[in-house]
């Protein structure tokens, strides 16, 4: 069988080596090498093929089996830690990797001018964008802890450049570093968790060299102590890069300094990580655990959806108002996950895909704005009046918004009612309170959507702004298919839904107490 | 007399020779505890070699004598040219590298 | 009926096709879009009539028909199918929508004549048309939903039509935020009650949740919490107290859609989702309750804030809530109420589609003017205005035999129903809705006549006013025509029941607490009297250009009732209050809490540095001293340890 | 009665043939023509420790199976002294190319002489005559030589020796910097004067060893039985409190020795200074062996003690393991907090290099003989990390140059006089743009030593926790991991500086540092030059921190950052250590199973 996850994974790698090495070799006093302004178009193309790859992984793929990992690939890889390459998804890991695969091309599209005619920062930013596609690709197909670990720091660096180097913020160099001490603290803590698991799946009698295989792992029973302090570990990794409240701080700042395609793939994909892993480790491997944490998580996920809408109001930066509404969703994501019911997990891995589409389009449609001020301003107070002058851009901008505040009809809200139907009915003590508390969401949605569109679109045009050109032919390619993508998910959401539902029926049965052991132990005692 | 002097000798000396170190200023006398160290140490090879009956410490206390030589040709010719070009012996002048 | 069904989805389908080609074809269409959206609408017309002929020729049993299109959502548990159900009730809606909607449509032909983004408006009304029948057509709560929220999302794109280019622009926009986000609070009712329904039946469909079994299933509990969110849900949507406060400022729209969203469709989509749920409701009658007192106090509300607007459409906005208010009020009743609530929901549906575009036509005649202040004598330059405004005054009076009347008159004796066991009900509710058909006929007097009568113009300069054209008044006719005579093709001899009975299901009929004439009476006195009072003060009377000071209620009726004052202390300053918190929360508590860390380590650096003194002897010493300390502890443990 | 000892040559071979080429080289000097000399000498001193690592890996097989003890134990041959003695080998390789690199400048780092005052007109002779200390390589040898046997002996003495041979010749190194004289010779002293003092440390902890037990070595020679240190701890001998309190005292001043040059705290002082001071190819040179010999010394001594100790009494173990914990966790502690102050690159490598001393001895304390084998991948994870970083602060210097001249638009070494190192970190601000590769090199270099995944560091640091956890130090692993926060900050912090600041002396944006600020000094040498006027008063003054005393920086200069081109095996060996680095990273399988192997200590 052809190696489809593999081939999605190296392809970019390649990709980014040519470009990004080539883009070592120049420098801005150097004389200028062969193939000047290829850079884009390579890695367009590049990301293109990685598109007709993925055809040819959900081809492969049998929806009729989606909760099983499929298109599985197991190497030994560094036996003597007992990891190994092993690959493999589930209908959850597809869309994620279909995800990051789809948004790629998008955002290389979207910052065709970004940086301007300088050939070393193009060739460096094309090539990190592709190396951080590898990895995020990896990321989603990783069956190995050890495995999944490696990627999930390695990623940052890549993001890390990303930020620092390509941002239009001032702050930007401040943002990368905040980011990447959260993520890397969230992740050292992870691997103390890692490296707990090692000698506990020896100790359990797992093979030596590949200790670290999630379904060798998650068939041990660890112990209640160490199980709970394990996912202590995993989940503030996660629950950092999901973002969380309280561990979010690092977020806005990204988003308000990151170039708008650097903050799609790292809000859109990337942080998915936070609440994949969530779903695909700390459940599997610590399922007492994640019922003992339930309430909590659950709690804070709920105030991380109110506490990033209240915020998101406040805003008076675009950009970090588009990632403060994702520190909402990512709430929504994490309450459908931890109240453990088929319909709220469905929804939270389907509203993984749809936030990605949502915010992707407005972070890049936001992006297309702020690239059209004089001054590049990202102060919502410097626009006004713009739907009279741009107004493609300002329907492009409400559709996003829209969707971002999950109208009915569009994907982001299938996802969101699932949730927040699912959650309602949850087995964690309180879910339907918490449920019900997190509902006022929807409300603050709408503020935060409508009242900046009012700000930016509405009124009389600010002054200077009253030329800007409306959104240009290659700007419209870009965000075309997301919306679109919004809408017929949103009609026929049965397409994503066939690769979430059996995951999301395994998780919750993973989770829900024992019956079948509870019922053994009867006919025992009976006999 | 009893062997055990010798070893508290020993340490005493070598009391000595690491005060010496610790509270002198010119790099020669401090590298002169640091011998004094070193010849405390001799003389507890050479004690303890005794109280074993085996002459292996006798000779050990060959080895450090050579090593405290060897020791000297360096440290002095580090000494004589920080000399030459400060025109001070004092370790406490000393200290551009800190922080 | 099997061999037409195919087309129900054309229902929508022409409207949103037709909305999806004037919002993406960009210029291109600007010539010709405004008649595509006529089609478009015309088109689901005449398959709505279709439908509809088709269902009377059905026997009354089989006149519910669910239409599976495809699995919509089918996950965890939740399998909802996108499917239309076609019964008397959604038909009832189709009707409204479609043909008071192509009325509009064509109206705005010349309305937005001038308008340079006509095709843009074309796109948008068409895009309420489909929401608008996807709402009642869907066959789920879920699928409501959608209709529910798309006809939210049309009516704050066409209330914030005009939020660029003109010097109110941005209030326009706000008050288009406005409704969407008052709309969305009560969104979360609907929310919740799907929620509620799914942990209590495992379905949405109306199929599943609406029967008898499913219903029954329902812990009283359950269904009052069911009854009540979908209340609120309803209060959001048709402007119901406490949730009012959008609609009058709705009217920052252009006309056209005031008549064909906030007042004749989508504002009752609150009572069709009552109706919907009856079984629900019926389940709850705590809940029925709640929603009778909401009905009454919108009643209330709404009249009295009519009668101190100077401004038509809100006047006529505010008509529009307290009418609604009756619907509500019947729709609390239970099955008794149910079917007069419809009932005049749709005669409501003519007479004030009817009454807006008419005042769009004097508006467009006086130059956008509203204030009614400045109107006065115009019978004589707008005729058929004036007349159809007239046939729409009579019909909301419930005049007989216009068609008001009828369903007016039918829900009135339903507040007079005795309830069981709480005899107070049906005296309250019965005279507070004699009382709301004394004030109707009041202010609906004044706005006629102060804008129709009088003795003088009070015109401004440079007034012109002459009838409009066509395309506008014929509209106005057929609107005046449904006004006057719909009430009584429907009504003699309980037609319209009848019709509904196979959703709504038989009333048990019982008498009210007074004689039927007798409600019929006092209540046309009672209307009489309010319209002559009116008309002495605002027609035999001289209307003063500048409104007088007024009394304190005419002050706060024209404030409406301090509604947004209310809204303002008790809503917005604290959550604002609370937003403030969190935002300064988050940047002094939690991002400092973290850049604590960061700080610290420097500082401890900082502070370790000094102890890489430089000094050679210092090293030395703290080799020596890490030797002694260690030396002193190994000997404190292992030394005295050994010697045991 | 003296019998001739029978010896394994062949086990001695690698330690022959570097010792040995460094003898000769020696001989070099003498008679080889002044012109070829340096060519002499880089050939033979990398033959010679190429030669080394190909006995290395001759008797690697042989050794795995069955380790050997050569001259009754001197030279014990264990895999896991082996192993160590190969990553020296290839360490020492890697870092000669550095120190023989002359780069476009056409100078290397060493004075041409060094006994001469700077300043003086004799210096100023030398320097234009083109003298050149070629003894640095055959110190280098000896220096490397010592290392290797410093890690393969079981016998106290020649631990000693070895010490010995590998000290002195880098405190002579360290005292031979052509620029920043002062500060080099200040670093020689200041790490003789320590190091003298640590060596006494430890000869007198092994004179009190030799008191309790009679012998130096731990198992003792093969053809004595029942003499050596553990036979004595296991016979009994142990019963008598005197005795214990011997053999206590004497394996913690032994353990103070080699912790001293592991650069443990609190005997770390030394290690930032002289890391700053020395001339940086030493520096490399140094932190990456030295480190090496001494864990692995350390690591052997304190499994032979553990194996002795812990038949006769747990408890004391329990107290020994305690003592390496307190004084990783404060290694870690110091290294990585005063190292998130520093503003000196190479200082602030040096502070790494504590902090990495630190996260070793959170693998070493585990007492574990399967985790101390990956001690040695974590040896030579950072080995390679800090050549490669050392490399690249080679080659980054500060430049003169006279604006108005036209000079400065031309290639570097051309124009404009090209001074020292430009070691702050401030002024590798916009290193990305001049020199992408060498940054990315210095990135990956930065990424290992923070350790991160898909960089040798990151297996290496996992390894580290592992030792930990599987010694049941649980809470040491945490407290490792949260140590290995802050480091990343700090490693951060110059890689933000490298890679998005833009540089201060940028054409696109002039923010230069002009002379004015200043006067009569450029920044990168006013600090060292005044500082030098205090001691030393007027005969050093400002030239004696550069031999280049001829040039003086005059109003209308300014000091530039540059990169200067490599000449050659510098490249090689920055090149090696990043593909290595990566290598060691993604498949680090085949030298994990090498150092499995490598798990024995027991001859």
């Amino acid at each position: 069988m052809f190696p489809w996850l593999t081939a999605l994974i190296a392809w970019p790698l390649v990709g980014a080596a040519l470009v990004g090495l080539s883009a070592l070799g120049l420098s801005r006093t150097g004389p200028a090498s062969a193939g000047v302004g290829l850079a884009r178009p390579i890695a367009l193309l590049f990301s293109l093929v990685e598109v007709g790859l993925l055809v040819g992984a959900f081809i492969a793929f049998d929806t009729g089996a989606a909760a099983e990992h499929q298109l599985a690939e197991t190497y030994r890889w560094i036996p003597q830690i007992g990891t190994s390459y092993a690959v493999g998804v589930d209908g959850v890991g597809l869309l994620l990797v279909a995800l990051s695969v789809v948004l790629v091309p998008l955002v290389l599209l979207a910052a065709w001018t970004e940086q301007g005619r300088d050939e070393v920062r193009l060739r460096r930013f094309v090539g990190l964008v592709l190396l951080l596609q590898a990895f995020m690709v990896a990321v989603f197909c990783a069956r190995d802890v050890f495995l999944f670990y490696v990627l999930f720091e390695a990623m940052l660096i890549p993001a890390y450049f990303l930020i620092g180097g390509f941002g239009q913020g001032a702050g930007r160099r401040k943002a990368a570093v905040k980011f990447l001490m959260f993520s890397l603290g969230g992740g050292l803590i992870m691997l103390a968790a890692v490296v707990s698991l090692y000698f506990l799946g020896i100790a359990a009698g797992i093979d030596r060299s590949q200790v670290f295989l999630v379904d060798e792992l998650a068939a041990v029973d660890l112990g209640t102590t160490a199980e709970r302090l394990m996912f202590v570990g995993f989940f503030i990794a996660f629950a950092i890069k999901a973002p969380m409240v309280p561990v979010h701080s690092w977020l806005p700042d990204v988003a308000g300094n990151a170039t708008p395609g650097t903050s799609t793939l790292l809000i859109c994909v990337l942080d998915k990580v936070g609440t994949f892993g969530m779903l695909t480790l700390c459940l599997p491997l610590f399922p007492e655990a994640s019922r003992w944490a339930a309430p909590l998580v659950i709690a804070l996920a709920v105030i991380s959806v109110l506490y990033g809408a209240i915020m998101a109001i406040m805003q008076t930066d675009l950009l970090r108002l588009v990632g403060w509404t994702s520190v909402s969703h990512f709430g929504f994501i994490i309450l459908g996950i931890f109240t453990f019911t088929p319909l709220g997990t469905a929804g939270s891995s389907f509203m993984m895909l749809n936030h990605g589409l949502a915010t992707g389009a407005l972070f890049l449609v936001a992006g297309f704005l702020v690239s059209r001020h004089p001054e590049k301003s990202q102060k919502i107070a410097d626009y006004s009046g713009l739907r009279s002058v741009t107004p493609v851009l300002a329907g492009t901008f409400l559709v996003a918004g829209l969707a971002t505040l999950s109208l009915p009809g569009l994907a982001t809200f299938v996802s969101e009612i699932m949730v927040l139907v699912g959650a309602f009915g949850g087995s964690p003590a309180g879910s339907a309170g918490w449920a019900v508390a997190a509902v006022p969401g929807v409300v603050l949605a709408a503020v935060y959507v409508l009242l900046t569109y009012q700000k930016i679109f509405t009124g009389a045009p600010a002054a200077g702004l009253e030329a800007l050109p409306d959104l240009r032919l290659r700007e419209r390619v870009v965000a075309a298919p997301l919306v679109v993508g919004l809408l017929v998910l949103g009609l026929v959401p049965g397409l994503a839904l066939t690769y979430v539902d059996a995951p999301a029926e395994q998780s919750v049965a993973l989770t829900s107490v024992d019956e079948p052991a509870d019922d053994a132990a009867q006919t025992g005692s009976d006999n | 007399m009893d062997i055990t002097n010798y070893v508290v000798l020993a340490a005493v000396l070598f009391a000595i020779g690491a005060t010496t170190v610790l509270l002198r200023r010119n790099a020669i006398v401090v590298f002169m505890g640091v011998e004094l160290m070193l010849n405390a140490t001799n003389l507890a090879f050479v004690t303890f070699a005794r109280l074993h009956g085996d002459l292996t410490g006798q000779v050990l206390a060959f080895f450090v004598m050579v090593v405290a030589a060897a020791e000297v040709v360096v440290g002095l010719a580090i000494i004589v040219t920080i000399f030459r070009t400060r025109r001070s012996a004092s370790v406490d002048d000393v200290n551009l590298l800190k922080g | 009926m099997n061999d037409v069904i195919g087309l129900a989805p054309w229902l929508v389908g022409f409207p949103l096709i037709g909305a999806a080609i004037l919002l993406l074809g960009g210029k291109a269409t600007d010539r010709w879009g405004h008649w595509l959206g006529v089609l478009a609408s015309a088109a689901s017309a005449v398959i709505g009539f279709i439908l509809m002929f088709r269902m009377i020729g059905t026997p009354a049993e089989e006149r519910s028909i669910d239409h599976h299109l495809w699995t919509w959502l089918s996950a965890g548990g939740l399998d909802v199918d996108l499917g239309l159900r076609l019964d008397p009730l959604s038909l009832t809606f189709v009707m409204l929508v479609t043909f008071v909607g192509t009325l509009i449509h064509v109206y705005s032909v010349a309305y937005m004549d001038h308008d340079p983004h006509r095709r843009r408006f074309f796109g948008y009304l068409n895009l309420f048309v489909a929401a608008m029948l996807t709402l009642v057509l869907a066959d789920s709560y879920l699928l409501l939903f959608v209709g529910w929220e798309g006809v939210g999302l049309a009516s704050y794109l066409l209330i914030g039509f005009w939020d660029t280019g003109r010097p109110s622009a941005r209030e326009n926009a706000v008050a288009a935020k406005k409704a969407f986000v008052m709309n969305r609070i009560g969104d979360m009712g609907l929310i919740a009650a799907m929620a509620l329904l799914f942990a209590g039946t495992g379905a949405l469909d109306f199929g599943t949740t609406l029967s008898d079994d499913a219903v029954g299933s329902l812990s009283e509990a359950t269904a009052t919490a069911i009854g009540l969110c979908l209340l609120l849900a309803a209060c959001g949507k048709s402007a119901q107290f406490p949730l009012q406060a959008w609609l009058g400022d709705a009217m920052a729209g252009p006309t056209p859609v005031s008549a064909l969203i906030h007042a004749a469709t989508m504002v009752t989509a609150g009572v069709y989702l009552m109706v919907r749920s009856g079984p629900i409701l019926e389940a709850a009658p705590t809940a029925q309750l709640v929603v009778v007192i909401v009905g009454a106090v919108t009643l209330l509300f709404g009249a009295v804030v009519g009668t101190a607007k100077d401004d038509i459409k809100k006047a006529l906005a505010a008509s529009t809530m307290s009418q609604i208010g009756y619907m509500m009020l019947a729709a609390g009743l239970g099955p008794a109420g149910y079917a007069f609530a419809i009932f005049h929901l749709l005669t409501h549906g003519f007479f004030k589609a009817g009454l807006f575009l008419g005042a769009g036509s004097v508006m467009h005649a006086m130059g956008d003017q509203t204030d009614m202040r400045r109107f006065g004598g115009l019978s004589r330059f707008l005729p058929i205005t004036w007349i159809t405004m007239g046939l729409g005054w009579l019909a909301i009076l419930g005049i007989p035999p216009f068609s008001g009347f009828w369903s007016k008159d039918g829900i009135i004796e339903a507040a007079f129903m005795p309830v069981e066991g709480q005899p107070w009900r049906a005296w309250v509710f019965g005279s507070v809705a004699v009382l709301g058909a004394a004030i109707t006929a009041f202010y609906m007097t004044r706005l006629f006549f102060m804008t129709f009568g009088g003795r003088r113009p009070r015109w401004t300069e440079n007034q012109h006013p002459h009838e409009s054209s066509p395309l506008m008044w014929w509209p106005l006719v057929f609107l005046g025509v449904g006004s006057a005579a719909l009430g009584a093709v429907l009504g003699i001899g309980g037609t319209f029941v009848t019709w509904l009975e196979p959703v709504v299901g038989h009333a048990e009929h019982h008498e009210p607490v007074l004689p039927v004439p007798v409600i019929i009476t006092t209540t046309l006195v009672v209307v009489v009297l309010g319209a002559l009072l009116a008309f002495r003060m605002y027609a035999v009377a001289l209307v003063p250009e500048e409104a007088p000071r007024g009394s304190v209620l005419t002050r706060a009726a024209r404030r409406d009732l301090y509604q947004d004052t209310a809204n303002e202390t008790l809503v917005l300053k604290p959550a604002h209050g609370v937003a403030r918190l969190v935002q300064v929360g988050d940047r002094d508590v939690v991002d400092r809490g973290w850049s604590v860390l960061p700080q610290a380590v420097s500082w401890f650096g900082a502070v370790f540095r000094k102890a890489q003194s430089g000094y050679v002897r210092s090293y030395a010493a703290g080799m020596a001293g890490g030797v002694l300390v260690i030396a002193v502890v190994v000997w404190l443990v292992v030394g005295l340890g050994g010697a045991q | 009665m003296f019998e001739a000892p029978e010896i394994d040559w062949l086990a001695l071979a690698p330690l022959i043939v570097v010792l040995g080429a460094g003898v000769v080289g020696v001989l070099v000097e003498a008679f080889v023509p002044a012109r070829a000399r340096r060519m002499t000498q880089i050939v033979l001193t990398l033959a010679a420790l190429a030669g080394g690592f190909a006995f290395i890996a001759v008797l690697w097989p042989q050794i795995v199976v069955q380790p050997v003890q050569v001259v009754g134990g001197s030279v014990t041959l264990t895999p896991f002294a082996l192993g160590a003695q190969g990553i020296i080998a290839v360490l020492a390789f890697l870092g000669v190319l550095v120190v023989a690199d002359r780069t476009a400048t056409g100078q290397d780092a060493f004075a041409p002489t060094a006994s001469a005052v700077p300043g003086t007109s004799y210096e100023d002779l030398a320097r234009r005559s083109g003298l050149e200390q070629t003894e640095i390589y055959p110190l280098l040898l000896f220096a490397a030589g010592g290392m290797m046997l410093f890690a393969s002996t079981d016998d106290l003495i020649v631990m000693f020796i070895a010490l010995e041979v590998l000290s002195l010749p880098l405190y002579v190194l360290c005292a031979t910097a052509r620029r920043r004289r002062l500060l080099s010779q200040e670093a020689a002293a200041k790490y003789f004067l320590l190091g003298a003092f640590a060596s006494a440390l430890f000869i007198f902890g092994v004179a009190l060893i030799y008191g309790f037990a009679g012998s130096v070595r731990f198992f003792g020679d093969p053809s004595r039985p029942g003499v050596g240190v553990l036979p004595a701890i296991q016979s009994g001998a142990a019963q008598g409190e005197g005795m214990s309190v011997l053999l206590v005292a004497g394996v913690l001043l032994v353990v103070v020795g080699l912790l001293f040059k592991v650069g443990a705290v609190p005997f770390h002082a030394w290690t930032p200074d002289v890391y700053t001071g020395a001339p940086t190819p030493i520096t490399g040179f140094m932190a990456a062996c030295t480190k090496v010999a001494a864990v692995a010394a350390l690591v052997q001594v304190l499994y032979r003690v553990a194996i002795g100790v812990q038949t006769v009494d747990p408890e004391i173990m329990r107290q020994l393991q305690m003592v390496i914990v307190v004084v990783a966790v404060l290694t870690m502690a110091v290294g990585t907090i005063v190292g998130s102050v520093q503003t000196d690159v190479k200082r602030l490598l040096a502070y790494s290099s504590i902090a990495h001393a630190g996260f070793l001895l959170v693998g070493v304390a585990g007492f574990n003989s399967q985790v101390q084998a990956s001690t040695l991948f974590y040896l030579l994870a950072y080995g390679i990390a800090t050549i490669g970083a050392f490399g690249v602060v080679t080659l980054v210097r500060e430049r003169r140059v006279t604006p108005g001249s036209g000079e400065h638009n031309g290639p570097v070494g051309d124009d404009g006089v090209v001074l020292g190192e430009a070691t702050e970190i401030a002024q590798w601000a916009g290193l990305g743009r001049k020199a992408p590769w060498l940054t990315a090199a210095f990135a990956l270099f930065l990424l290992s030593m923070a350790g991160i995944p898909l960089t040798a560091g990151f297996i290496a640091k996992f390894g580290a926790f592992t030792g930990a956890a599987s010694g049941g130090l649980w809470w040491l692993a945490v407290l490792g991991v949260l140590a290995s926060v802050v480091a990343v900050a700090f490693y951060l912090r110059l890689l933000v500086v490298m890679v998005f600041q833009r540089a201060q002396d940028d054409p696109a944006e002039p923010l230069v540092k002009l002379a004015e600020t200043t006067p009569g000094a450029a920044p990168g040498e006013a600090e060292v030059s005044t500082s030098g006027d205090v001691s030393t008063g007027a005969t050093a003054g400002a030239g004696a921190t550069a031999t280049l005393t001829t040039v003086q920086v005059t109003t209308a200069q300014r000091i530039e950052v540059t990169v200067v081109r490599s000449r050659g095996p510098a490249a090689v060996a920055i090149a090696v250590c990043a593909v290595a680095t990566v290598i060691l990273g993604v498949f680090p399988s085949p030298v994990l199973a090498l150092v499995e192997q490598a798990s024995k200590f027991v001859p």
